[in-house]
């Protein structure tokens, strides 16, 4: 399950056109693959389309609409797997797991563990976050999951990751939530994704930019405003790095601590609260284990300990940009 | 076909309450139809979930609720919210995300609350309202009141568990609580019957031993009927009722949502049984409204309209100083 | 009073068959007893959740299955356990903890798997494990196979969301389930009438077309058939089956609980009806088992348990450098 | 509502007699107050009897037993709350609280920010941690409740912190989740508790025993561990001192500050899991605050990443204790 680069063979897509041409990849090779959720069938293929067509293509048995029921669902797709088949479900928003916790927590994370090993549960959960419809639709709750044992976290930032991460889900043996955020969802760029049974391998994190005097720390949507502020500052002689974690479960310890060693300073950023977030993990990881070897403590860029606003002028300062994020660097680079 | 024909039966309700039932109908279709335009021409930002068609489902329960009874909604929920008495300007600012937002456009869409009216909570999550509403009719059995509760919730979320939870307790405690399901049909792109074998969703309240009533949601009157029943029912402390009000969906899911895959004639006969003009109509056949004066009233009731768009338009919306406020009560430290 | 002169009606079933439910009902029986003998006297520190009374309504369903169909249970699943085919040597080991229990130990007395004999998930969550038996009843589905999944789950389970939901997808999906509900008329310290006004548990079941049948739990045959209906129903591929059999609890809800909140003369009709020696007495009775040969059964038994006991008091528990196995598949970069 | 401080009134209490004497003091005090959970009544004044008697002294209507229905449960808790009274709701476990996160997360803690403040939620929210019976009865969430902005968590260990912090939540508001764990609760121990309506103030800390060279920062179960770690580095002529949070949100992070500002050293220690938990923030935060002024890296002594195992072999090792985290202060002291 080695990372394959991209290659001859890739296509342009969107991160939408990867999410479902891996699902196409997955049905396709495998009989075990089945997808359910709220309005995945044609029509309307997902309430943004990501699943259209493949209801089409391989039946409404095996791209299942549902009652508008989570828990039904998540409990669906743990019975499923352990039926032997691989279920990749679709919560619809993250703030609707809210309604699968006890399925997902309680039994499914748990379940390898307590049959001492001798059962397991191969299901994917998809969920959308960072949706911006106020504070009942847009939140972001990874850090709870990182917090369950037993269940990998994938959070991808660009299409090829998307397709190879989700792929790589789909096989795991163990469940995977992977998450989509929503203004990867909706932008209309296309990038190269290697076609076919494309994995990138969970829990390894990608270097996506080089740099020498600092660190950014990163994953999901706000991988492209920490590119974008790496992009300012180099303007400013200031070359900062950008590490996409990609999975935030198992998280990649050495890639982050690599570049931090060589850096000498972080920052992480990510769109969901500061307090208690992914990034306490992080910068206490760094902190703990780089100690002594930072020119300046860890800073961390998120949203603030507010539920997601509705109105523009509130929505628009609760998360970090690309300008707070330099900002910051600024900061530790003084 | 025209829906001037049509017979909404006899009913003792005062004329004057049957015209504000119908200027509420009124105001909320052409609020609705006003925000809308406004989206499509770019006027605004926002996004928007129509409740054409509904206007006697949500009225017509309402009406029949005293001002100080409670109600919950849900992001479909202007036409319960206006028929609460909430205004116009508070609609639309909330719509807007202005400071003259019922929320101070802190909420939004979604989550429109007016406490002051008993409009209070409004939940983008589908069918969680239910279970919130026992805890008001419990309020108002323990403090001694007859308040009374109503909810609303989409036909979908029948097939969400809470409310499954919610029936049980309401009918142990005898609530006074009216669980109102706006059956349009559809929960987002499926229709009913590709969710559920249940023929008919009140049906659900049977194993409860809660009534369970469904009504035709485009004749206000029956609408209004069966929730003055259910409303008496409950201030008897007899406990709870489930009211189906069948109103098919006119428009799509959302605003921007064309509804492709709704089919045509079925969507072309909810049309011909659009509640706004049915009840227009008949108080002009019944003699309770003249037809210029029909005219007129829709007239005025576009330029409060305009007017409470322009108010809300020209207010500001919160500063961002205010990010961090009503996380807890004021003074409380909270985390960054 | 005595349970003598039972009668359990006439049963076309071999009597090799009953002579092996009998088996089952009676290790059951044996085992438990035994087992909280052990914590009683302090031989081994545990919690445990007792069946004595519902020995039927657990044997009776899964006799009436086959050895491939899948179970799920709960924290008072011994009886579902054992019936389904697990080892006492297994369920001992898991319920102290030992290597040679059927989770290594991992799991402990509320969550046996045993997917080997089709016991896939003991759920320590009320009504958790239905919407789970839908998903194996897919997989059946799905991979063309004709297993039938049986999910078993107490009458206060019924007040759980999670379980309307599962009810709705199965009937929608036809799903192979049979929902079987243990009411044995108390969840903890509640009776069935201080949490529900629904008078018959598989009333629940209607507003969903699932047929709902109620049957004397007491009496392992009458369970048994409606069982084997319901199974022949699922396994044609008609849908499921919402099965509630009835047996009254003769204990407390855990091991320790002396039940004193529980009426008396109640429980004393309890044990008048325990099923095990009702249905001995019974086989007896019929001529199928001789009374000397009931004693010696009970006398094989009874050694078959301690010699089971034993040998999972005399295994191990796991090491400590275990602790961290098995969170996710081996070689799994596990945080620490 | 400032701390007051134990006087001649009190009165020697388990934990547990403390937090049905709050109970009782609210219930007597403020006809608002009402309790309602799962088997909360006489008999049995619920499952562990801490609500034992109030339903016979103030009837089933203020004292109220539920069905098995979390959802309704604290969904009633938010309406009740609506409707002017002060609910203090049970639920049972903390496994159980994954029941309610749509109602506690999506609703109650976002609706006074969503209402723009013009309405909130005078709710309390009582369950147990570290309940030791297995995977599913045994976890410990409260990171996750940390990272919800508008919900208040408190985690005492003493009785009379018990009684206080509960009398405050059941007064504040703001929904308040009150985590009572269960070796507390199983307690045979007493101690001193001021008679009746005593509080302690939210999101303060208490400094649970001085010291100079290293500073324990824990709560709930584990302030008892760390206080007897502290006694046996005491004889190897080690000072700890012992910083007992008794609230999470809001976090007393002065005294936090204050203590390894004056220590340098820092123990992180908690029964919930290391990675993404509780002790990642107060980890994070300790090192971004006091950067440059630690003479080592803070530790944290958690969990294992693991479900909560039930062999009595791996679940006397899954969790810190005493000797667990003086091992740590030992390495910390190097
Ligand atoms: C628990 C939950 N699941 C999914 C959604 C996404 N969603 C929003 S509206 C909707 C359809 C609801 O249908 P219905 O209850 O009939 O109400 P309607 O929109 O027709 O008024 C869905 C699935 C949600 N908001 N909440
Ligand atoms: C969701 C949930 N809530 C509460 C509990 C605590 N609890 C364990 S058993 C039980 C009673 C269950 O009653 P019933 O379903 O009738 O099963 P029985 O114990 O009678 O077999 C309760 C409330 C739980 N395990 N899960
Ligand atoms: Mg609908
Ligand atoms: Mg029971």
């Amino acid at each position: 399950m080695a990372s394959i680069q991209p290659t001859e063979t890739d296509r342009e897509m969107t991160f939408g056109e990867a999410i479902n041409d891996a699902l196409d990849v997955a049905l396709g090779n495998d009989p075990t693959v089945f997808l359910l959720g709220e309005d995945i069938a044609d029509p309307p293929g997902g309430v943004v389309r990501l699943t259209h067509g493949l209801s089409t293509k391989y039946g409404t048995h095996r791209v299942r609409a549902t009652p508008i029921s989570e828990q039904a669902i998540a409990g669906a797709a743990i019975g499923a797997a352990l039926g032997g088949l691989r279920p990749v479900a679709e919560i619809m928003l993250m703030d609707f797991m809210t309604l699968v916790m006890d399925q997902l927590v309680n039994h499914a994370a748990k379940h390898r563990y307590m049959s001492g090993g001798t059962s397991h549960l191969p299901l994917t959960v998809r969920t959308r976050i960072g949706h911006r419809r106020g504070a009942q639709h847009s939140s972001s709750y990874e850090a709870w999951f990182m917090h369950v044992p037993g269940i990998k976290v994938c959070a991808p930032t660009t299409a090829a990751d998307a397709k190879g991460l989700l792929l790589s889900c789909i096989a795991d043996d163990d469940p995977c939530l992977f998450l989509e955020p929503t203004p990867m969802v909706r932008s209309r760029r296309r990038s190269p994704v290697p076609e076919g049974d494309y994995r990138v391998p969970i829990g390894q994190a990608a270097v996506a930019r080089d740099g020498s005097d600092v660190s950014i720390i990163t994953y999901g949507q706000m991988t492209p405003a920490a590119l974008e502020a790496a992009a300012t500052l180099a303007d400013e002689a200031i070359s900062a790095e950008v590490v996409d974690l990609r999975s935030l479960v198992p998280l990649d310890h050495r890639t982050v601590l690599n570049s931090v060693a060589k850096t000498h300073r972080a920052v992480v950023t990510h769109a969901a609260a500061r307090f208690a977030g992914p990034g306490a993990e992080i910068s206490a990881m760094i902190h703990e284990e780089l100690f002594g070897e930072l020119e300046r403590p860890v800073h961390r860029v998120a949203a603030a300990f507010t539920p997601v606003p509705f109105a523009q002028s509130l929505e628009q300062v609760h998360a970090p940009d690309a300008s707070t994020i330099a900002e910051t660097v600024r900061e530790v680079m003084k | 076909m025209s829906s001037a024909d049509v017979d909404l039966g006899a009913h003792d309700l005062p004329v004057d309450d049957l015209l504000n039932i119908h200027r509420t109908m009124l105001t909320i279709r052409l609020a609705e139809q006003r925000f809308m335009r406004g989206l499509s021409r770019g006027e605004f930002p926002g996004f928007y979930f129509p409740v054409q068609g509904m206007e006697a489902a949500a009225v017509g329960v309402i009406a029949a609720l005293r001002p100080d009874d409670y109600y919950i909604t849900t992001y479909r929920g202007i036409a319960d919210i206006l028929a609460k008495g909430s205004s116009l300007e508070a609609v639309f600012g909330e719509l807007l995300g202005r400071v003259t937002g019922m929320s101070r456009g802190k909420g939004g869409t979604m989550h429109m609350a007016d406490p002051d009216r008993g409009m209070m909570l409004t939940t983008g999550i589908v069918g969680s309202g239910t279970p919130i509403a026992n805890g008001l009719g419990l309020s108002a059995q323990l403090l001694g009141n007859d308040r009374v509760t109503g909810v609303s919730f989409g036909d979908g979320a029948t097939s969400i568990g809470a409310l499954h939870e919610a029936l049980n307790l309401a009918s142990l405690w005898d609530l006074p609580v009216i669980f109102v399901c706006h059956n349009n049909l559809w929960g987002e792109c499926t229709p009913l019957e590709g969710y559920t074998k249940t023929a008919r969703l009140a049906e659900r309240a049977a194993p409860f031993g809660i009534p369970g009533l469904t009504v035709d949601g485009t004749n206000v009157l029956e609408v209004y009927d069966a929730a003055a029943q259910a409303a008496e029912r409950a201030r008897r402390g007899d406990g709870p009722t489930f009211l189906e009000v069948v109103a098919p969906r006119i428009l799509g899911h959302y605003f921007g949502d064309t509804g492709s895959y709704m089919d045509e004639a079925a969507v072309e006969q909810a049309r011909v049984n659009d509640p706004v003009p049915k009840l227009g109509d008949w108080l002009v056949s019944q003699g309770h409204l003249g037809p210029d004066e029909l005219d007129t009233l829709t007239g005025q009731i576009a330029d409060e309209v305009e007017d409470a768009l322009a108010t809300a338009l020209n207010s500001d919306m919160l500063p961002a100083d205010e990010l961090r406020t009503d996380v807890f009560a004021p003074g409380v430290d909270t985390p960054r």
